[in-house]
């Protein structure tokens, strides 16, 4: 076992790789270099970090269009990322999926899906496969709170708890489906309460402590690769930014944000670093190197290639 | 006439109708609050309240489907898809119950109901968000399908639309949302089943619809400039009904039609139309009809390629070019 | 008021007008007079009889394919509703609709519906007019428990709750879905707890007392009309028959429908009015009365013309 | 060589296939313990036991959603819809997920998954119920549309659909169920887009799929046994991929072509190929193409209504006097 220190500084790292990031994809979005949605996941870093910690390689990721944190740190590299936004052949989905469609097979990284809660089956599918097979594999399933009204979601749902599949649902609560407070769009604000009507484990926390996080989703992985049994993870969150790079976030107050921002999940790892001992140094060090990878990532998807006509309806069928 | 954009001529529209009859309000996701994803709505909630312009949450087959319980029952719903693309998981309110509570009631019921939204590619949006649904819903009876291409035809095609008594859909553009046109003064409403030539011409017809007019246009100008054959563009407007015969006219004058569409070359309006200039013009045409249409692929996000799937000028011109050679 | 006794004679001829009526569909199948398919409702009564005794005409009804009781309790007479299925026109939707597609508008009858749950949003949207125009008028929706897994019906149950629309929804558990028992298809087998997720009132209960379902039904519907507050009713039912002419019936035992027919609403209706003084001659009168009208309207649907050509055309568009 | 039913011929490919591949399963409303609402799978739970025939809840998007998941990390499912008409509720995933994901993954994930069951018409089963749904499902690119009008090609084609890489959908009939015909020995596996030539003629072609295999070629043997114009009949037997150039050929030799199918007359399928044929065989037609389609009505209940709604030997042959004619 890896000491508890080294193990945040890794998770923070993988925080800090985020947000810079996406602080770099929103400023490649206004000189025009990435095209079509861009969704940000800063401010809820602590979320995707954490659960993913508490994963396998052999486990499986699926998510939403917000799905840039997902795939960093399930392994795929930033240059790929990047790329991908770019629009180049050398992204992660060969410049054909953009910013909502990372994929990456050999990370089991299912994809970055665009229709709200079409993804959920996909996931459960997953651990379907994975449980007629009898591999162990789990399921990790991302969506927001939107997802918790559409249909896809709670067919999903029951037939992953009727079917005992090993799968964690965790939905991202960041409070707003675009600009819809969740007091508009769910009758029951608490999304986990879900779980009841399935009959199935909840679990609902504020995604502030990355660790806790890990923790927390550790025990749903468990119960799903042990005893097949699905949970509904309730993960309280907030984006900083708006909804996507389009949205200016008028439904919001800046007084609202601010103190939320005061729960900064970063902000938090890096007390309680220092709380265990870490140097400033150490912290520097840490952040020059995401600092370094971000502007090498940046450089690589803007001299990377574009993909070649051809490639239109090369992966229309196999 | 007064100048208007487009989306503001939809929202001139609504906002006439929901005036002229309390039984009118809108409803979908960001519809209010936030004034629409793309402002159709922009303004509407602040007049007409919370009763008549109606956030959902996401959940469109449930909101479809309340919309059509709505209208069955007398009140006159419009409905926004944020985008067509949604309309995915709503299909079967509109197939199974939309076009078909008329005639399965033996004409007890009717469904005066519009659904509205952007259609179509917008800019890298990728391959969940790019689809023509055209393509699917013009096949269907019991409903209507309007497609306006100008700002003109978005005020009036969409007043027609809400005052139909049948369900119509409505498919906007994003990318036309934008444009900027002339809309005639007072209560304006466009016909359906009228196609409208947009540009007269001698040598070959290019039929089309949405905004795929503008390349037409586009290309038509250039050939004009530069001495090309002369092309008369017809705008179709609505695709369900559809007029063929102002196109079959056409062709009987100019003898060569290109049909220029941006969802894929398989079926749909394209194809329909196609046959039918084919069955009824067969002696007038020199030449096999051709179809300028989307490739065959799902939309990359990458703009080059995006561009390269779509119909522009350029590949207008290069069917106008076949057809002439023909 | 009338007293108690007279009411339950009439909900008496109800069920039995129903049993009768589609015993004698089933023959005119067997005669190959009807075609499609005809699911019958036998065994159910009590349930849409009690349910919409609790109704008052301005009341909308919607339900699914099995709907012959709704249409000949809202008021939709025996002949129209026989015609419809000799497919003649005279029938209550001009023979266009057939046993699944009844529909009455001066009834406020709004069908018979053939995809499970699709019809669920549709009654949603009746309750929301009615709330629209603040007429008081409340939508009722019958549903199997099948139709508990449907995304249609758990998008419009939040609608309907986040909205408060003035609805009863009545899950008819009949215990199978086709051959598909419960167990199957549920991960919790108590449906009325799906009112739970969205927060609104849920009732269960056994359709055996046709008054006791008229009274339960009555609270939701008091509620829906002076609160606009939907409830989940769970009604408890079996059916005689199998899922639709065309079914075996093979996953269940003959014992199991023994057993279930000593609970029958149509027997225990009529101990309740010998109880309340009933002769023998007074139920002998209403049997009789409602043989005949059966008879007439077989005769009726026989003698009828059908549709002509140019109906195919004709209801497409208004 | 053996006899065989339609359903029965489905079922051995699927048997066959399961037998040969661990990854293969199915899954639907009703397949296992009910044995199939129309008994296509009936035995094969017993054969292969509940994990791999699976019943499910009536919850058309998520199961064929978690079918397409499946089908992502490496499994092969055959996805049951009771008829096709269900799809409709589960046409998102179709739509947007199983024909995009190997496009969207720059080719990283294949969706090798079967959507299956019966399409079109049954016998008075009303508007909801009566839907041929390759009007829509043909324009998609990413899927493959296979209409299977033999017993033989029910049994190959359904083999090609489950060793294929693609998402394929079969588009079965439920008239066609009880049919019988030949199968071939072995492991008879049947191409895609290669369309058969079913009966030879001269003087005029019919191209159809599915079930109106059977009134063309009935249409076809009343012509020949009274004198009329020698029909030649093409079934296309794939939809997507379509093979046009066997029709053309054919209109080469014969100058006259009648499409003929179920599903409404506008767009889809038959005025695709409507559009490729007179494209390529422009100098060859004598006459427009004619199309002999069900009406642009929703199905009516009652039968001689439904009867009058769908093409039979009657309308064929009206099509034919009316090509002929031109
Ligand atoms: C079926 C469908 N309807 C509408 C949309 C448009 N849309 C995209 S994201 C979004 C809001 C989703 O909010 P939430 O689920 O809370 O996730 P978040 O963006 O907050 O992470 C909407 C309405 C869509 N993509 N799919
Ligand atoms: C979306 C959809 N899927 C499948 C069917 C086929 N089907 C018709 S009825 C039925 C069973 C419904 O059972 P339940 O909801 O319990 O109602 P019951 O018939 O018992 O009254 C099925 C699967 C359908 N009509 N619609
Ligand atoms: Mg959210
Ligand atoms: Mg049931």
């Amino acid at each position: 076992m890896q000491d508890e220190r080294d193990v945040l500084l890794g998770l923070y790292r993988q925080m800090v790789l985020i947000r810079r990031f996406e602080e770099a994809s929103a400023k490649a979005y206004s000189q025009g270099k990435i095209g079509g949605f861009l969704h940000l996941y800063i401010g809820q870093e602590a979320c995707a970090v954490g659960a993913l910690a508490a994963l396998e390689k052999r486990d499986y990721v699926v998510t939403t269009y917000r799905d840039h944190a997902q795939a960093l740190i399930r392994g795929t590299s930033a240059r790929a990322c990047m790329a991908e936004m770019f629009g180049k052949v050398t992204g992660c989905s060969k410049g054909l999926g953009g910013s909502m469609h990372f994929f990456d097979a050999e990370n089991r990284m299912l994809g970055g899906h665009g229709i709200v809660g079409g993804h959920v089956p996909l996931a459960a599918g997953a651990a379907f496969a994975s449980k007629y097979r009898g591999d162990g594999a789990v399921a990790v399933c991302f969506f927001g709170e939107g997802s918790a009204t559409i249909g896809a979601f709670s067919e999903a749902l029951n037939l992953a708890a009727l079917w005992k599949l090993p799968i964690v649902f965790i939905c991202e609560n960041n409070e707003y489906s675009m600009g819809t407070p969740l007091e508009r769009s769910l009758a029951v604000a608490d999304v986990s309460q879900k779980a009841l009507s399935v009959g199935i484990e909840r679990d609902r926390f504020r995604c502030t402590d990355v660790l806790e996080v890990r923790d927390r989703v550790a025990v749903a992985v468990k119960r799903a690769r042990e005893k097949n049994e699905p949970t509904l993870i309730e993960a309280l969150t907030y984006r900083y930014r708006g909804h996507s790079m389009s949205d200016p976030g008028k439904y919001r107050t800046q007084d609202e944000i601010e103190a939320r921002k005061k729960d900064d999940p970063i902000a938090r790892a890096e007390a309680s670093l220092r709380g265990m001992g870490a140097s400033d140094d150490e912290l520097a060090k840490i952040n020059a190197s995401v600092e370094a990878e971000v502007e090498d990532c940046v450089k690589f998807a803007d001299e990377s290639a574009e993909p070649d006509e051809s490639l239109i309806e090369a992966f229309n069928y196999a | 006439m007064r100048e208007l954009r487009y989306r503001e001529a939809l929202r001139e529209a609504m906002a006439e109708e929901m005036e002229r009859d309390e039984r009118v309000f809108i409803m979908g996701e960001e519809v209010g609050h936030y004034q629409g994803a793309y402002k159709v709505t922009e303004g509407l909630l602040a007049r007409f309240g919370e009763k008549r312009v109606i956030d959902t949450p996401i959940a469109e087959e449930g909101f479809a489907g309340i919309a059509v319980g709505a209208a069955m029952v007398g009140l006159r719903p419009i409905v926004e898809f944020m985008t067509w693309n949604f309309s995915a998981v709503a299909f079967d309110q509109i197939l199974s119950h939309a076009s078909k509570l008329r005639q399965m009631s033996g004409g007890q019921f009717t469904v005066p109901i519009v659904f509205r939204g952007p259609n179509g590619a917008a800019k890298q949006t990728g391959a969940q968000h790019s689809h023509a649904m055209e393509t699917f819903y013009a096949q269907i009876p019991g409903i209507k399908v309007v497609v306006p291409a100008t700002v003109a035809d978005a005020k009036g095609l969409m007043k027609a639309a809400i005052r139909d008594e049948n369900p119509v859909l409505v498919l906007e553009d994003e990318r036309l949302y934008g444009t900027k046109g002339e809309v005639p003064d007072g209560d304006h409403v466009a016909p359906f089943g009228v196609a409208a030539v947009r540009r007269a011409g001698e040598d070959v017809t290019l039929a089309t619809w949405g905004k795929m007019l503008l390349p037409c246009l586009d290309a038509a100008e250039q050939l004009a400039k530069g001495g090309g054959p002369s092309c008369e563009v017809i705008d179709l407007r609505t695709l369900r009904p559809l007029d063929h015969h102002t196109v079959v006219e056409s062709v009987r004058k100019t003898g060569r039609l290109v049909v220029v569409h941006e969802a894929w070359p398989y079926g749909g309006p394209g194809a329909e139309l196609v046959d039918r200039v084919q069955r009824e013009a067969f002696d007038a045409l020199d030449a096999p009809v051709l179809r300028c249409t989307g490739r065959d692929a799902s939309m990359p996000y990458n703009k080059k390629l995006e561009d390269l799937t779509i119909p522009d000028a350029k590949t207008v011109l290069a069917a106008v070019r076949a057809v002439m050679a023909y």
